[in-house]
């Protein structure tokens, strides 16, 4: 699992990598601390490089999404692909969160 | 090369319900599935819910005591199943209540997914209580575009 | 956590004979020894003569055709035993040439040793071919200051 | 595998890390390539953060100190541990190259 998270106007963006798993959610969690730590309440997830995410790893997106509409903002999902796209799909995520094609088309729903 | 063996895979461990085991347990029957006509993304599937159901065992099967698990794995005819048994606490995956996902985030449960998933990917779950023990056996049937006969 | 069960680990694993799969067939055999009494050097040891067994006959075992690796592993009374099997070609890990150790670098072969490191690493190590088939087995007594009783 | 070389006076230190096994030797290999092109004809080998080392790494040091013979220097060992050392050891290797505590000892028999 890799995060690297960057503002991009008024939200940040966090580009997670590999594998988010019942072993790498906490340090998933831990990668979203910054984002959490600052005062933009936009978070849009570019899961393009994301290979496989458990449980564990959903869990984090939950919690992350209630902080953050908490503080008025909302997380927004863009460019999950194949088997990961099934399983946010399966878990009711695009009923709850707004999930795009592109990181840019995700930050234009902002 | 000259020609194929039968792709020949089948797989029994017996470990200890602890998550450092995970892999050792997942590894070998995702090599038995990717030999299969699955395709890649249900051997995905497959991962993840092998994944859920096992971390479910080392966390709640055995509250007061240290227990095992065991994998087995092997394709019939038309399909894969895999087997997970152990001896802790009655618990049927099959009828476990899951959350409620047409919910909007603040009433929404944040456990329970992994129930779900497992039953959401998987092609068959079936559970029985046997004596003391927990069988559950995850299908998946060969139905993929790359079926080669 | 109220008692221990007993450690409880035996492996059965047959895939196809191809690297992609050593960790599949080496990371439940290492769970299992790591839950004896053997210590972290000797589970190392074993890992060591694992992947040289198992890299060999991915390699050398099928030259011209596909073909699969058994692997079992279960303690006995006072030691863990691992068996390998093929049903490529003839080869006898006990009684295979070492290279010469002793000469200085010039004259030092590259090769071999592998071979020489499951030799010396295990504690037994016994071949016999039956049928087509070739038997290996690997045996690490439990002999560590660590052993419980 | 993790591997990253220095030169330290009139030679070079490759600080080798983690596990190289029959996956990892070649990127071990590929690793030493940037030592062996330079004018340095010795290299000492940090072993203290090696984990684990299978036949295929151990023929990577024999065909790096012909290389490095055949210019007129040779390689140093220094600080194996633990299963690591003995497998060097077994493999006859500190007959065939001098093995040292620490680099800086290695470096000091240059
Ligand atoms: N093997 C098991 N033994 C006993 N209880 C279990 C087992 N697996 C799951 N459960 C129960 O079912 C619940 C739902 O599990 P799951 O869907 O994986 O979500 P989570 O683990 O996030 O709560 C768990 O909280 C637990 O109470
Ligand atoms: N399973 C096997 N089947 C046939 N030949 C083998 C097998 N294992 C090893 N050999 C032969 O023994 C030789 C020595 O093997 P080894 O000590 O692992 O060194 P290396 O693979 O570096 O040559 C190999 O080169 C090969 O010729």
């Amino acid at each position: 699992m890799e995060i690297d998270v960057q503002v991009e106007g008024k939200a940040l963006v966090a580009c997670v990598r590999g594998r988010v798993d019942t072993v790498s959610a906490a340090a998933f969690e831990k990668g979203l601390a910054y984002a959490l730590s600052r005062e933009e309440k936009w978070l849009v997830f570019d899961l393009s490089g994301l290979e496989y995410i458990s449980s564990a790893g959903l869990r984090v997106f939950l919690t992350t999404a209630r902080k953050l509409k908490a503080k008025g903002g909302d997380i927004r999902l863009a460019a999950a692909q194949g088997s990961v796209k099934k399983v946010f799909q399966v878990s009711g995520f695009f009923t709850l969160f707004k999930h795009l094609d592109t990181k840019e088309a995700a930050l234009a729903t902002i | 090369m000259q020609r194929s063996d039968p792709p020949g895979g089948a797989v029994f461990i017996e470990l200890p319900a602890r998550l450092e085991n995970l892999q050792a347990f997942i590894a070998p029957v995702l090599a038995v599935a990717r030999a299969l006509p699955l395709g890649e993304e249900r051997c995905s599937n497959l991962e993840l819910a092998l994944e859920e159901s096992l971390v479910n065992i080392c966390n709640y099967a055995y509250p007061d005591r240290d227990g095992t698990v065991r994998i087995s794995s092997r394709p019939e005819q038309d399909r894969l199943i895999v087997g997970i048994e152990d001896n802790g606490i009655a618990f049927s995956l099959v009828e476990a209540a899951v959350p409620d996902l047409s919910v909007d985030l603040p009433d929404r449960k944040i456990g329970g997914l992994g129930v779900h998933l497992v039953r959401s990917l998987m092609d068959e779950v079936r559970y029985r209580r046997e004596a003391d023990r927990n069988l559950l056996e995850l299908v998946l049937f060969f139905h993929d575009a790359e079926v080669s006969t």
